[in-house]
């Protein structure tokens, strides 16, 4: 595509007066489009780039309430892999891995998927034997996966608490392939790649309710720009997928939950890889500008205010220094939160919407991002086509009516404990 | 029958408790404790017969009521903690005979450590980990909190002005609770001058 | 995060728990002996379905740490200003 | 050359004493009340870091937390601090320092090449290269990015000081310690008020102790401070807390706050915490956190030398330090010249004032005049030279006319952003103001209150009357009428900024100092379609850096407004985050971290079984015996096989006291039993006890345990160890929630009594030999299933005739404070019989070998036909969970359920979480049968046996199949089986 070390270097002779925008944005067409993707986050535009590229798909609209990547995929602890345990998520998340695999040359845009690894911690024989299940389950799938020993975590991560610690690490799951990538960059990726094709991206522009036709199917879409026609719509606003559900007149089975994530002052390379505590909410891995990148635990109650509150933080932080008491030192820089989809199951829904003409892509929690090109390829198939892609075949939304549920942690019906 | 008797190990037996001017803990054992909860549609006898029966108001709201050796903690609504001077684990089984069928009423005799905190810098320890307000514009002798202090869970009342607080904690997490009190206290009981 | 419970009083948001929505949490309990095989229509409909409002939302809460009590809060879901606090409780009666 | 910049007196620093203190291992000395910036410029030292892209050479700007610069490592070893900024560093004796993001040394540094290559490094390059060839990225690029960047080292080893958490409470939170704050605590304190004042500072009073031209109430300013500070001492319901940032504000008027207790000492005291993490909860709260002063953005703005004008001046009055000889000075405001003005009269040459202004104040202009200096109005600082010190200005004046002058410091003033982060945690964003070209703050969280330069009001008299008015103010709304009184009096300095947002200039000219952020970088994003502020960060790194863009950040969004075309009120500003200022991750965990990290639950038997050698494995919180170790035995599964014969020959005696119990009292009791539980409660007589299993709303199983009947309104039931608090939370729900009108009582008595299980063929011999004549245990007095309470020894005991491990079996209860007597008095009874005792890992194999299930199985996702346990299900009642446990996903024949498994080969091991293949099939998914739930080694087989979950699987019995382990690389033949491996028809247990 057109970046390149060559255009970098012709476009530094030149005083880098001569890039264009990396995607157009773009005013709603009087015309109205094919397809109206609601969100511009990762899913979203990877929607409307699958639609242009697997489909032919090209008078396509997104549309962003703010500005494009405002959402979770701008926010999130930017961890990818696929170590899911049940059958209807390892295949997507598979795929969604392959699609990380050669994205950059995909795209013509750098990415920095990093490939670092990411490694789970047990702490008790139990967790042992649950975790030795689910990654054979991701072997049976096709999907790399490794026990580690104690000896062999500590070789690899000699500064993690070892010694004098209240759930000693006994072990680990890992996943090589796993690992992380450039949060904001996929979504610029995305849309740069999509507004190549003739996508238009359309930012500050919020959609307010939906246009029916006498038979109630949707037909384009309200907003704060104006009436949008659509020939198909298609929502994928994360967060906010009960407040967009509500304005087509139906519920969801997901509540909106708060998750903070962290990120220090950034220090030379400490940790290269993703870890997560077995014992404890934490998760961390380094960003390459090097800022500790961490999270843990969702606040716990329904809320739509992207920020949390102090027992989280705390949390968090005991979880880190249980984990990795060589961090206390190294101080938080920023701490922000991101609205999550937490659907019943903690499974996502990829599906028709119970009303005609609309499209329905939700329940991330907060997993979605890596799920990024999955979601967009599969949620391009079923606008395009009318069927589920095999991947995503699971993904009903009447499965809970129905009793299908994905529950990987076996929580049931309670959104904040997924 | 047989003719010895168990012998008793209180809660915080062994534990490393803070004994300093600035703050001293101790633990009063051999009390009896029972939590006593109010049967459906029964709280006014229930208040009725406690008045008569011991010559204390039941409080209606997180309070410590006392009557000589036995002390009423309203922990939640219809439900309070008695407490009893050397009652012992008996002390349940009376108090079950005496309210009948107006109050449900369990043995935690054993359930709890409860121990005697006091001393000048007994507000300033407590504050580090205890998310209740202690200030004597806000919680004086009789008030009563059901709370945690760090992450253990704690029922806590204070006793006297000087202050004295009594606070009684799951008998399992006693020392998890001695570790922080003494951790907190630190400050105060190991740098010289304090 | 501080909640005025009705019994304890302004406490810190790490004393509770959140369940979900007030309305939606209800059990719909038959008295009579249940037809084996009937499950009610509408009962997936009442445990998955959640309210989920950005604005006032009634939701329940467990003061765990504190009085055990559960408690309905009205509550805005995008400010997180508390409107009201009571006892779930209803007494019938 | 020692205290080459100090001035012989002045300045707030105790000059009785010397502290020492080393910078990339060179000694100084310093003084009480320096800084390490400040004590670093003392002794000349100008270069003090390096930028985080281009590696530049860079020295101290500014005198506060706003520093983007002077970061170094501070102490070593262990306790190594990254990217600590010196300007807010207490300096004490011994202080060791380094500089960083350089290498080999900050003089020469091999990174600076990154500045020769600058022109490929522009904003967003990476995302342009590096793709090709793919595999480079992971392997070569991103080490060498992640290497260069990153500033600091971390120790990598852990945090040896200890760190508290505290609560407090206040009706007003001052935040800031300012004349603005001073007045506000001064007004509620005097009210009556319960005032809590934080400084972030060591030293309270903040600009009064940097500026020496202001009177307040007729008097030197800091005189004035002095006094208010003393005031406000002995006002027993004031609390003045130094050294402690603000930064953060939560819901409900909750604010997090940061102590330093010990940063000031080269290690806490003994017993002292490191740092303390404050949550204040307070009715009202003023925010006078002051103003940061704002670069100008010019070509070799960044270089050592320049620095902030305000800066200047707090080095000059509070620490006695004229950072230069030859001194500049580049301002749009009438803030710049009292910088101007102090530096003339600490007697440092002062070359020129270049104002971008073209008209000044008369008045400054008469004073001025007095200066002898070169005055430029409608000038500019176009460039600066001088390599790794400041040497040479280039000056452009009104008529374009080129002047290159020789100094060594430059102080620059771009106007003053009000400290308003606090105010906008909660999500308020705040307005711009034309008047003093800065953002104020609009909405505030509840109860806030903005005053001073916080609030844009930067004159001094102006801000005290604002203080005094809002303590006052937020006195009164705690109850606190306060006293009629003035506001303390002073004059209004003058600001009139008029905004220059970038200087015209060859060369690099820095919006982000610390993230080497250019003016040409700003453009760049504009042109690439990265408008919004917030793409602009994103993109550029704008504001990312230590500092949160403190200085950078309006220079930046103002000039991406001036290439929009659009007034900056529109193009807005980026969020702002807690923490305000970066807070040691080790402080917001403070005790509970190692050991401390959860809370320990030990059962009374603990040091019982730890003084007979037990190992102790946690289960939740609870510490649980795992096995008992003997002499001579080689590893755990020795000690587990003989606890299991033991057992199964004779006696063992194991503490099953972590088992949830819940006391249900009531006339309701039973229908409520009824209810909760699949199975039915209500007609359980009294003395007996019966399994009951609990389903989730949703259908799927969620705890199973005993109901043991009491009394005819009195039940207690057990829940597992792990799921005890969540059973009690719902059981509470159902009775407060659901059905308010059963009455039923819940009290959870898990830490009321210290319980053992007594199992093995010998255990009614065992225990009928210690009750004595207390209790007759004849079978047909007390069969299985029986429960009774009686006295013994002095305790009332409960006594449960129910069995885990299939032997016949008791489980007796005592008050946990005579647990470990009764523990004492089983084992001696216990002695003459070969009683053993045995723990967790032996009472599982138990259970596997009877096909009970546990945790493993009650997983959250299975049923109760799953686990064989369908018939439970209560037909005859409602119960919670019946209606969705019909679903069609819940009854599908094809889902997994439970047998029992063993090796064909009897030598074979088996692993748990190994997947069941059919003979022949390939790994795949599509081919997955099931899994292996438990396994275990059984004694009593003596092979492995397993239980697991399988499609199809009770129609299996009797088939082969594989169970395969991908992980630890085994294929193992398994015959399918019932899951009870021991006594199947359950004999034993009834014998
Ligand atoms: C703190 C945090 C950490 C996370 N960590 C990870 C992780 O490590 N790994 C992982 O895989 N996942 C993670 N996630 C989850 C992941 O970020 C999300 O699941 C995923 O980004 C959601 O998809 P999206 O990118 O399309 O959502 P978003 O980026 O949220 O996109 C939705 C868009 O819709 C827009 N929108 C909403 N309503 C309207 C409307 N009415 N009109 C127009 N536009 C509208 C929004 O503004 C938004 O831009 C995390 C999430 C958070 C918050
Ligand atoms: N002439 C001008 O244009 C101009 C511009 C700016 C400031 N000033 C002068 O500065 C003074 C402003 O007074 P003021 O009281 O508003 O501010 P101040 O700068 O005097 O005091 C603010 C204090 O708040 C502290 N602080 C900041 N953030 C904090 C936090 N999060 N937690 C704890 N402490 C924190 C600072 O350390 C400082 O001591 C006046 O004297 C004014 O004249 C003048
Ligand atoms: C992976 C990742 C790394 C981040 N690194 C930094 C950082 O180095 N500095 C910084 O200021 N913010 C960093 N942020 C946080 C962002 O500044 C911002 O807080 C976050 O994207 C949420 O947006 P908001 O705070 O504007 O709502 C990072 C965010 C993510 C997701
Ligand atoms: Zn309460």
């Amino acid at each position: 595509m057109r970046y390149s070390i060559f255009s970098l270097a012709a476009n530094a002779l030149t005083g880098h007066r001569r890039w264009k925008p990396t995607w157009r944005d773009a005013a709603p067409k009087a015309g109205g489009y094919d397809v109206v993707v609601i969100g511009g986050g990762g899913h979203g535009l990877a929607t409307a780039y699958y639609l242009a590229r697997n489909h032919g798909i090209r008078n396509v609209a997104v549309i962003e309430k703010g500005w494009i990547g405002s959402g979770n995929v701008g926010r999130n602890t930017t961890i990818i892999r696929s170590n899911y345990l049940l059958p209807g998520n390892s295949s997507f998340y598979e795929l969604s891995m392959k699609l990380w695999e050669g994205l950059e040359a995909d795209l013509g845009y750098n990415a920095m998927v990093s490939q670092r690894g990411v490694l789970n911690l047990f702490h008790s024989d139990a967790q042992r034997d649950a975790y030795v299940r689910r990654g054979n389950a991701m072997r049976l799938e096709g999907i790399d996966a490794e026990l580690l020993s104690r000896e062999d975590v500590r070789r690899e991560m000699p500064f993690l608490a070892f010694d004098d610690a209240r759930f000693p690490i006994k072990g680990g799951l890992r996943q090589r392939r796993g690992g992380t990538a450039r949060h904001d960059a996929v979504a610029w990726g995305y849309a740069g790649a999509a507004s190549e094709r003739g996508v238009d991206i359309i930012q500050n522009c919020e959609v307010t309710g939906f246009l029916t036709d006498p038979d109630g199917r949707v037909t384009g879409v309200e907003t704060t720009r104006g009436a949008i026609r659509a020939g198909k719509t298609a929502m994928a606003v994360a967060g906010n997928s009960s407040r967009v559900a509500a304005l087509a007149g139906f519920r969801l089975p997901i509540e909106s939950h708060v998750l903070q994530a962290f990120v220090s002052e950034a220090i030379k390379p400490l940790i290269d890889n993703v870890v997560t505590f077995g014992a404890g909410h934490f998760y961390i891995s380094q960003s390459d500008k090097g800022g500790l990148v961490f999270g843990g635990d969702i606040d716990g109650y329904n809320s739509y205010a992207q920020r949390g509150n102090l027992p989280t933080v705390e949390d968090v932080c005991e979880g880190g220094m249980a984990l990795m008491p060589a961090i206390g030192r190294v101080r938080m820089l920023r701490s922000w939160g991101g609205i999550m989809d937490m659907s019943m199951d903690g499974s996502p829904i990829i599906d028709h919407a119970p009303v005609a003409g609309l499209y329905l892509n939700a329940g991330w929690c907060y997993g979605g991002f890596k799920a990024t090109p999955a979601s967009g390829h599969c949620f391009a198939h079923l606008i395009a086509t009318d069927a589920p892609a095999r991947e995503a075949a699971a993904y009903r939304l009447d499965r809970f009516e129905r009793g299908y549920t994905i529950d990987e942690k076996g929580q049931g019906a309670q959104a904040n404990l997924h | 029958m047989t003719d010895f008797a168990l012998s008793e190990r209180p809660a915080f037996f062994g534990a490393v408790l803070p004994t300093s001017a600035a703050l001293a803990a101790s633990e009063r054992t051999g009390l009896g404790i029972a939590t006593v909860t109010a049967r459906r549609g029964r709280a006014g006898e229930l208040a009725e017969t406690v008045r008569a029966a011991f010559g204390v108001s039941l409080p209606s709201g997180p309070k410590a009521v006392r009557s000589g050796g036995l002390t009423f903690v309203g922990t939640g609504p219809g439900t309070w903690l008695a407490f009893q001077d050397g009652g012992g684990w008996r002390f349940a089984r009376d108090l079950a005979e005496r309210l009948g069928p107006l109050a449900s009423v369990c043995d935690q005799s054993s359930g709890y450590g409860v121990l005697r905190v006091a001393g000048p810098k007994t507000r300033a320890t407590l504050a580090k980990g205890v998310p209740v307000d202690l200030h004597p514009a806000a919680f004086r002798p009789g008030d009563a909190a059901v709370t945690l202090a760090s992450h253990v869970g704690i029922v806590l009342w204070q006793v006297d002005e000087e202050p004295t607080y009594d606070i009684a904690v799951f008998r399992s997490l006693a020392g998890s609770f001695a570790d922080w009190l003494a951790a907190s206290a630190a400050e105060f009981t190991a740098v010289p001058g304090h | 995060m501080r909640i005025d419970c009705p019994f304890c009083g302004p406490r810190d948001l790490r004393e509770f728990s959140f369940l979900g929505d007030a309305e939606a949490a209800g059990s719909a309990l038959a008295d009579a002996t249940p037809a084996a095989d009937a499950a009610a229509p509408d009962e997936a409909g009442r445990v998955y379905l959640r309210a989920n409002p950005a604005g006032r939302h009634r939701g329940l809460w467990y003061h765990e740490a504190g009085c055990r009590s559960w408690l309905a809060i009205e509550r805005d879901t995008r400010t997180h200003e508390i409107f009201s606090v009571e006892l779930a409780r209803k007494e019938p009666a | 050359m020692a205290a080459a910049c100090r001035l012989p007196e002045g300045g707030l620093i105790d000059r009785s004493r010397t502290l020492r203190f080393a910078f990339d291992g060179r000694d100084y000395a310093g003084h009480p009340g320096d800084t390490l910036a400040s004590a670093l410029l003392a002794n000349g030292v100008g270069l003090v870091g390096r930028s985080f892209k281009y590696h530049r050479p860079r020295g101290v700007l500014t005198a506060g937390p706003e520093e983007p610069n002077a970061l170094v490592e501070l102490r070593e070893g262990a306790r190594r601090e990254p990217n600590s900024k010196a300007t807010g560093v207490e300096l004490f004796d011994g202080l060791t320092a380094r500089s960083q993001n350089r290498w080999p040394s900050l003089e020469h540094d091999v990174g600076a090449v990154n500045g020769l290559l600058s022109p490929l490094f522009v904003a967003g390059f990476y995302y342009k290269t590096f793709k090709w060839p793919s595999a480079f990225w992971e392997k070569v690029y991103e080490p060498l990015i992640r290497r260069a960047a990153g500033l600091g080292r971390s120790s990598g080893l852990a945090d040896p000081d200890s760190y508290e958490k505290a609560f407090a409470f206040c009706d007003v939170l001052v935040i800031g310690s300012g004349p603005a704050g001073l007045a506000g605590a001064l007004a509620a304190g005097r009210a009556g008020a319960r005032v809590i004042l934080c400084e972030e500072d060591f030293a309270p009073g903040g600009r009064l102790l940097c500026e020496e031209d202001l009177e307040i109430d007729a008097r030197p300013a800091l005189d004035w401070a002095q006094d208010a500070l003393r005031e406000l001492a002995a006002l027993p319901n004031v609390t003045v807390m130094p050294r402690t940032a603000v930064f953060g504000v939560y819901d409900g008027g909750t604010y997090g706050a940061i102590e330093k207790v010990g940063d000031h000492l080269p290690e806490p005291l003994p017993g002292q915490p490191r740092q303390r993490l404050w949550q204040i909860v307070a009715g009202r709260s003023i925010l006078a956190a002051g103003a940061f002063e704002r670069p100008l953005v010019f070509s070799g703005n960044d270089r050592p030398g320049v620095m902030m004008a305000s800066a200047v001046r707090s080095y000059r009055s509070r620490f006695a330090v004229v950072p230069g000889r030859r001194a500049a000075v580049f301002t749009n405001n009438d803030d710049g010249w009292r910088t101007a003005f102090a530096l003339a009269e600490a007697g440092a040459t002062l070359e020129a004032v270049v104002d971008t202004r073209p008209q000044i104040d008369a008045a400054i202009r008469k004073r001025a005049g007095f200066l002898g200096t070169r005055i430029v109005t409608g000038g500019r600082v176009a460039s600066t030279s001088g390599g790794r010190a400041l040497a040479e200005i280039e000056v452009v004046d009104a008529t374009g006319h080129v002047r290159h002058l020789g100094c060594d410091l430059l102080a620059m003033s771009g106007g003053f952003n009000p400290s308003l982060g606090l105010a906008t945690h909660l999500g308020a964003r705040p307005r711009w103001s034309e008047a003093i070209a800065a953002f104020r703050p609009d909405a505030t969280p509840p109860g806030m209150s903005v005053v001073g330069a916080a609030n844009g009001t930067f004159g001094t008299g102006a801000g005290l009357a604002e203080g005094f008015a809002a303590g006052q103010a937020a006195a009164a709304a705690a109850g606190f009428e306060a006293p009629v009184a003035e506001a303390p009096r002073a004059r209004d300095e003058t600001l009139a900024v008029s905004p220059v947002w970038h200087v015209a200039g060859k060369g690099k000219a820095f919006v982000d100092l610390q993230h080497d952020v250019t003016a040409k970088d700003v453009e760049l994003a504009h042109r690439e379609g990265f408008r919004s502020v917030e793409l602009l960060k994103r993109y550029t790194t704008l504001g990312m850096a230590t500092d949160q863009g403190k200085l950078s950040n309006i220079n930046g969004h103002a000039r991406m407004a001036e290439l929009l075309g659009r007034p900056v009120e529109e193009v807005g500003t980026t969020v702002s985050r807690a923490p305000h200022v970066p807070v040691a991750i080790a402080a917001f965990a403070g005790h509970a971290r190692g050991r401390h990290f959860k809370p320990t639950r030990l059962t009374a038997g603990h040091d019982f079984a730890r003084r007979n050698g037990a190992s102790f494995v946690e289960t939740g919180q609870w510490l649980r015996a795992q096995w008992f170790a003997r002499p001579g035995e080689a590893d755990w599964l020795d000690s587990v096989v003989r606890e299991v014969n033991a057992v199964r020959g004779g006696v063992g005696i194991c503490d099953v006291s972590t088992l949830g119990k819940i006391d249900v009292q009531g006339a309701d009791a039973g229908a409520f039993l009824n209810r909760v539980y699949v199975n039915a409660f209500a007609q359980l007589p009294v003395g007996r006890a019966r399994y009951g299993l609990m389903l989730r709303e949703d259908g799927f199983v969620l705890d199973d345990g005993t109901v043991a009947r009491l009394g005819p309104e009195h039940f207690v039931l057990s829940t597992t160890t792990a799921n005890a608090a969540r059973i009690m939370k719902h059981l509470n729900f159902c009775a407060q929630v659901l059905w308010p009108e059963l009455d039923v009582q819940l009290a959870s008595v898990t830490e009321a009594w210290a319980q053992y299980a007594v199992a093995g063929p010998r255990s009614r011999q065992l225990l009928q030999a210690m009750l004595g004549q207390a209790f007759d245990l004849a079978n047909e007095r007390f069969p299985f299933m029986g429960v009774a309470e009686f006295e013994w020894a002095g305790v009332p005991v409960r006594l449960f005739r129910i069995s885990f491990s299939g032997e016949l079996a008791y489980e007796i209860a005592v008050p946990a404070h005579f647990g470990e007597a009764l523990a004492e008095a089983l084992m001696a009874a216990g002695g003459p019989l070969g009683a053993t005792l045995y723990g967790t890992e032996a009472l599982g194999v138990m259970r596997i070998e009877k096909g009970h299930v546990a945790g493993n199985e009650l997983s959250g996702t299975t049923t109760a036909a799953d686990l064989g346990l369908g018939r439970m299900m209560s037909t005859k009642k409602d119960f919670v969970g019946r209606a969705l446990s019909g679903r069609e996903g819940l009854v599908d024949s094809a889902r997994i359920r439970f047998v029992g498994f063993r090796p064909v080969d009897p030598s074979a091991r088996l692993s748990g979480g190994a997947h069941f293949l059919e003979v022949g099939a390939e790994p795949t998914t599509a081919n997955d049968l099931g899994y292996a739930t438990s396994v275990a080694f059984s004694p009593t087989l003596g092979h492995w046996i397993g239980l697991g979950l399988l499609r199809n699987g009770p129609e299996r019995i009797g088939e082969r199949l594989r169970a395969v382990d991908l992980l630890r690389g085994t294929d193992v033949e398994v015959e399918i089986c019932s899951p009870v491996f021991v006594d199947p028809e359950g004999v034993r247990l009834r014998d």
